[in-house]
């Protein structure tokens, strides 16, 4: 089932290991760490989009330049939709939404499949890396915050948007809101241990 | 009649890594009886606490050798798939026992089992294991597993003292004690409060299960050294780097000698340097190496001690060189034989030293007149008076600037309300776990309350409208 | 003011407390001869940029109030500069340029780069500040870079299960660094 | 110059007598030179004298000659020291002990220096030591100082002592003659303080006999060593060869052997053998023919105690185990140890840095195990410097094979 294939294939978190810089810190709850994905996702479908359209009339040396501007406008654009529809989930991304015109993913893909490939490949491909990097993401933020704070918030910041406010709480023992998961460290060691567990999974399967 | 083919030396010295980690442990049993003496017996005797509930600190040590010793069995016969017979003989010549005890001597008396299991457990897996097992781990796993439980049940950390010593004034180990004096103050109101320097050396003082013997802390290291089981060069020069370091400062705040033996018989530090900061494995092989190794310790732990919240700077300080092992190593090596690199190595320990001095005696001036950055911070527009309340209309910088008005009864904040918050970006996490209920709730200490993760700026403005308010009180 | 420059050296670390720079983090620390020369072409392009950012921001965009500008901006300065020092050390260092290679224009999907500029904006640090507070983060970087690149040297020698050589380790390691640099 | 205080157990083989062994029925001559292989110059058959030249080491132009007169019955494999199988001349021995050229210089002292050199080149004089080197060559360049190696760390061994014992003047006629060819200024006997059986016979004849010192040295292993003696006797150090500071460093055993050569004009053919360690029911030192089977000689004095065995060419430090026990005696074999395997448990390296404060090269054999297959890395911690004193592999506690694995790196370095 291609679901498998997307997070342990070629997923562009644990296996490829890519574009981490801007979306761990934002990953203490599950409800930022998926709508941090869906942005992502958005970004890079359009920013493929953009780049397969334009492949022709782009030479090699301004390609970086040219890039870049495309997925900052993107990101600015959704700074501002953002900024003007759900003002917490704005403030509690922080320095890191406009950081996601620099993670590695989305120029990763530009630079290397989108401006050499057809629209609808690139799209294709938009698409498999923006799902394989929601789940990951979505993943990551789930267990940072089951685990670290006991809660599992499904939609607080945006209720503004969608009007559906749901916190649920499940740890609240002394054992597990173990605040560890919510530390910077407890992030990596966490990180760490899934990947590892990932590569023995698939070296399970291939041996 | 079999003759054996081997090449290389075939007589060998007597000693073997077993017996060495015998010596250890015996070297450690004064210890524990002393800490079940003083923990469980005492406590038994005086406070009048049940027989089984004074036996904690003995189950704590039992629990953690016994935990470290049962998750490296299991990751043996799990993880690397071998049958229970090896995997129990492998735990066995890993000596996980070891840093399981020494990871339950380190913690405060009562603290539930559960949390001595969760820190040795992990302190064995993800510290040891994981790294490849004995002998290639980069951290000391006693000192991770402390490390992991700090990290993720702060709260649950509990007070240092048992029963027994609840009286002694208001809750204070000897170092979190001096640091309410901001690190100056007489030999009354820092050792006085314990008894004597002597009492500091015996140990009947509050503090973790293994650390306050500094009496049979030492005779386990002479022990220790005579039969060549640790490596002595870095606990000796580690104290003596504390002990000049703080009769240097003394000498500042003209305070008599009894102030660096204060600081060397206080806290974790004879355990640690000689117990956690020796371990083979993490401590560098060069002679060079390890002078360094015990050196840039001293200067980390006064560092730590003089200017950051935690009174306890010796387990950082050991966890932060461990990193550094390799780099000394490096060193190690290379000025092994030639005295030009030896010298530029001198010189810039000197500079160290010299900057960290700078720096304390820098932050102790700026502390005994530390009302004038406060000013800056934080000022008192204007205070409204009826009968014993107090109203203090604060506004204090923080992202941006907070107007607040404190309400103030016999010398107690009773009451922060916020007037003006707009520009503050991270206030939702202030709300989200209502830390102006914690800044009230601790309003004595104010410094040891930790900032809200990711909105540390709003949190220390608040901070400081406390510590002003009270400020102005205490006037 | 000595407190912004070591809370942004260790306890609000750029790569271990706020996440930034992880990949270039995994990539070049390797050998550490070229962790070093990695981590000062970064503090070149930092300091410069935040130079020029500070006073854009300052006399261009605040006062036009287009404040939404500040990404494509900063991007855009961020570039040159990078541009800038790949023609200074081909012209200069040339050996460092060969080993460090395609590692160079990396810089400007640094997210270390990029954080630290939008943290001065953000924290509206004034020009003094900001300076040092980017001397401090890269510093930082630089300090963090060097030490795991030698820790990783030690982790080639470990035999650590294979599904757990590489990146799993070295996350692991960068998590533990993490949890002692916030506790100092 | 660090070193490690070994407990000697040379007590074991002091007090006995030496026993003749010196005409065996059958010699085998290995066609070998320490460690290089050497051409044949005989085939079966052929008739050779005591003398004869039966092998040439190409290189240096260094012969091999046959200890015995007889005739060579064929030449095959046999067990050599280092354990392999290496080519070997056996000889039938008719115990004529016919000469090639007998004649006896009365005055040893009125050689020049080039005919010196050419007579230990032509006698095929080598370090008896255990390093096998040829003696010819150290005395090729200009020479101030003369050190004789009379300190024997290795321990069971008491081959040297037993020589010092019974041949300590000539010993000092054949030092006085070597300072006169080579108009050497000063020479030191160097001997162990505690080895007071060498200093009484040296002191009896030092008197008459000026510009010989006898210079007591620690009683720490590896003090044997060229550049530790060198270092402890004369406080100077040199890059690679003690030739380079104008001085040779002799074992006591060669400087015998010289005497041979310059009174009698031709090579030794018999050497003193220690054969001790518990494995052994007599420990004693034999008198024996270069080129004897050990085999047979420990037939006839004592049998093996205990079940598996190592049985070591040389010293327990610096030998091998080799597999069997019919090794040949060749001039570097000082002695035969015989001890019963220890089996010791292996651990990991824990890093105490033991093996780094003792080895005496300053170098740390531990990093180079852990690196051992990372070329680069092995450069840095430069492990040509190692002379193989086993020093690390003994205070090691996880009992790892550190020397081997530093023998290892030496040749990843070099190629």
């Amino acid at each position: 089932m291609k679901i498998f294939k997307y997070l342990f294939k070629e997923n562009p978190v644990f296996v490829l290991v890519l574009g981490l810089c801007s979306t761990l810190a934002v990953t203490t709850t599950f409800e930022k760490s998926y709508m941090m994905g869906l942005v992502v996702m958005i970004i890079l479908i359009l920013s493929n989009l953009i780049v397969s359209l334009i492949r022709k009339y782009v030479n090699n040396e301004i390609r970086i330049p040219v890039y870049i501007i495309i997925i900052s406008t993107l990101v600015t654009i959704i700074e501002i939709f953002l900024s003007r529809y759900s003002k917490p989930l704005y403030d509690s991304f922080g320095i890191y939404l406009p950081l996601v015109v620099v993670n590695c993913i989305i120029l990763g893909r530009a630079l290397s499949y989108a401006s050499k490939h057809k629209v609808i490949n690139s799209l294709k491909d938009a698409l498999k890396c923006g799902i394989g990097y929601l789940v990951a993401i979505s993943i990551i933020g789930l267990l940072r915050e089951v685990l670290g704070n006991g809660t599992l918030t499904l939609m607080n910041d945006i209720s503004s948007l969608t009007g559906y406010k749901e916190v649920i709480r499940i740890f609240n023992g002394n054992i597990f809101p173990n605040k560890l998961f919510l530390t910077s460290g407890g992030a990596f060691i966490l990180l760490g241990i899934i990947i590892g567990f990932i590569n023995s999974i698939k070296k399970g399967k291939e041996v | 009649m079999k003759f054996i083919k081997e090449n290389g030396p075939h007589i060998k010295s007597n000693d073997s890594t077993s017996k060495i980690m015998t010596r250890f442990l015996i070297a450690l049993t004064p210890i524990i009886c002393f800490a079940i003496f003083k923990n469980s017996v005492i406590v038994y005797s005086y406070a009048s606490k049940g027989f089984i509930e004074s036996l904690h600190p003995l189950f704590m040590i039992i629990v953690g050798a016994l935990t470290s010793f049962i998750s490296e069995t299991l990751y043996y016969k799990i993880v690397l798939k071998n049958d229970l017979r090896t995997s129990l003989y492998e735990s066995y010549r890993s000596f996980g026992i070891i840093s399981g005890i020494l990871l339950a001597l380190v913690l405060p008396p009562n603290i539930p089992l559960w949390l001595v299991s969760f820190g040795s457990f992990t302190g064995s897996i993800i510290g040891k294991m994981l790294f490849g097992g004995f002998g290639q781990n980069i951290f000391n796993p006693a000192l991770l597993g402390y490390l992991f439980i700090s990290a993720s049940y702060s709260n649950l950390m509990g007070s240092p003292f048992n029963a027994y010593e609840l009286d002694t004034i208001g809750g204070a180990t000897p170092l979190s004690n001096l640091m309410n004096f901001n690190y100056t103050g007489s030999f009354e109101n820092i050792v006085s409060p314990f008894g004597d320097l002597f009492n500091l050396f015996v140990g009947n003082i509050p503090g973790a299960i293994g650390e306050v013997s500094k009496l049979l802390i030492i005779i386990s290291f002479i022990y220790l050294v005579i039969t060549k089981t640790i490596k002595w060069i870095i606990p000796t020069i580690y104290v003596t780097t504390v002990f000049i370091l703080t009769f240097i400062i003394s000498k500042y705040i003209d305070a008599g000698v009894w102030y660096s033996l204060f600081h060397i018989l206080s806290g974790g530090l004879l355990f640690g340097a000689v117990f956690m900061a020796t371990d083979p494995v993490t401590s560098p092989l060069t002679t060079i190496g390890q002078i360094l190794h015990g050196l840039s310790l001293g200067i980390l732990t006064v560092l730590l001690r003089f200017l950051t919240p935690y009174p306890e700077g010796v387990m950082t300080s050991i966890l932060f060189m461990n990193m550094l092992v390799p780099l000394f190593d490096k060193i190690g090596i290379k000025a092994r034989n030639n005295i030009r690199n030896i010298i530029i190595i001198v010189i810039t320990f000197i500079l160290i030293i010299i900057i960290s001095i700078l720096n304390i005696t820098h932050k102790l001036d700026k502390n005994s007149s530390n009302v004038s950055e406060l000013d800056s911070k934080v000022n008192i527009l204007e205070v409204k008076e009826d009968g014993n309340k107090k109203i203090y209309e604060v506004t204090s910088k923080g992202w941006g600037l907070i107007k607040a008005d404190v309400e103030v009864e016999d010398k107690n904040i009773k009451s922060i309300i916020i007037k003006d918050s707009k520009d503050e970006t991270q206030w939702n996490e202030i709300e989200k776990n209502n830390y102006i209920y914690k800044v009230i709730q601790n309003q004595n200490n104010i410094d040891k309350l930790d900032a809200v993760s990711g909105s540390t700026y709003s949190s220390n403005a608040l901070k400081n409208i406390v510590k002003k308010v009270k400020i102005e009180e205490a006037k | 003011m000595s407190s912004i420059f070591i809370t942004a050296l260790i306890a609000e670390n750029v790569i271990l407390n706020k996440f930034l720079g992880i990949c270039s983090f995994l990539g070049t620390s390797n050998k550490e001869k070229n962790a070093l020369s990695m981590g000062i072409c970064t503090s070149f392009v930092v300091l410069s940029s935040t130079l020029l950012t500070y006073l854009i921001n300052k006399y261009i965009l605040i006062p036009t109030d287009s404040t939404y500008l500040q990404t494509i901006t900063f991007i855009l300065v961020i570039a040159s500069f990078v541009q800038v020092n790949e023609l200074i050390m081909k012209r200069y260092f040339k050996d460092i340029y060969k080993s460090l290679g395609i590692y160079l224009p990396l810089i400007t999907t640094n997210c270390a780069v990029f954080g630290i500029i939008l943290t001065n904006i953000k924290m509206n640090y004034n020009l003094l500040e900001s300076m040092i507070n980017s001397l401090g983060s890269t510093l930082g970087f630089v300090l963090v870079l060097y030490i795991f690149s030698l820790l990783r040297e030690k982790l080639e020698t470990n035999n650590i299960i294979k599904s757990f050589k590489g990146i799993p380790i070295a996350l692991i390691t960068a998590g533990i660094m993490a949890l002692i640099f916030a506790r100092i | 110059m660090s070193g490690l205080k070994l407990d000697g157990k040379k007590e074991m083989s002091i007090s006995s007598e030496i026993v003749d062994f010196s005409n065996p029925s059958r010699v085998y001559v290995p066609l070998m030179n320490g460690n290089t292989i050497c051409a044949c110059l005989t085939k079966a058959g052929k008739k050779v004298k005591k003398g004869s030249i039966i092998g040439k080491r190409e290189d240096l132009d260094f012969p091999i000659l046959s200890p015995v007169s007889g005739t060579v019955v064929d030449i095959k494999k046999c067990l050599y020291q280092n354990g392999e199988m290496v080519d070997t001349v056996v000889i039938a021995n008719d115990m004529k002990e016919t000469l090639v050229k007998k004649n006896i210089v009365s005055d040893i002292t009125k050689y020049t220096k080039e005919e010196f050199v050419e007579l230990l080149r032509k006698c095929a004089i080598k370090g008896m030591g255990g390093s096998d080197f040829p003696t010819f060559l150290k005395y090729k360049g200009e020479v101030e100082i003369l050190i004789v190696n009379a300190v024997e760390c290795e321990p069971y061994l008491t081959a040297d002592l037993m020589l010092c014992k019974l041949k300590a003047e000539t010993i000092l006629d054949s030092i006085t003659a070597i300072m006169k060819i080579n108009n050497i200024k000063k020479c030191f006997i160097a001997y162990k303080e505690n080895n007071t059986i060498v200093r009484d016979a040296f002191m009896e004849y030092i008197e008459n006999y000026n510009d010989i010192v006898l210079e007591p040295v620690k009683n720490i292993y590896p003090a044997g060593w060229e550049r530790f003696l060198v270092k402890k006797v004369l406080g100077i150090e040199y890059d690679r060869f003690p030739s380079e500071v104008k001085v040779v460093v002799n074992n006591v055993s060669t400087i015998y052997s010289i005497y041979k050569a310059l009174k009698y004009q031709r090579g030794i053919s018999k050497r003193i053998v220690t054969i001790s360690g518990e494995g052994f029911s007599i420990p004693i030192n034999i008198l024996v023919k270069i080129g004897t089977n050990i085999s047979t000689v420990i037939k006839e004095i004592g049998e093996y105690k205990g079940e598996n065995l190592k049985f070591i060419a040389g010293g327990p430090m610096m030998g091998n185990a080799i597999g069997g026990d019919n090794l040949i005696v060749t001039s570097a074999l000082g002695a035969v140890t015989i001890i019963s395997d220890t089996e010791d448990e292996i651990n990991e390296c824990m890093g105490c840095g033991r093996c780094i404060k003792v080895c005496p090269a300053k170098i740390c054999p531990a990093f180079i195990y852990k690196n051992v297959n990372n070329k680069e890395k092995l450069k840095e911690l430069n492990p040509e410097l190692c002379v193989e004193c086993g020093l690390c592999s003994y205070v090691c506690p996880s009992k790892l094979g550190l020397r081997d694995a530093v023998k290892i790196a030496k040749k990843k370095v070099k190629e």
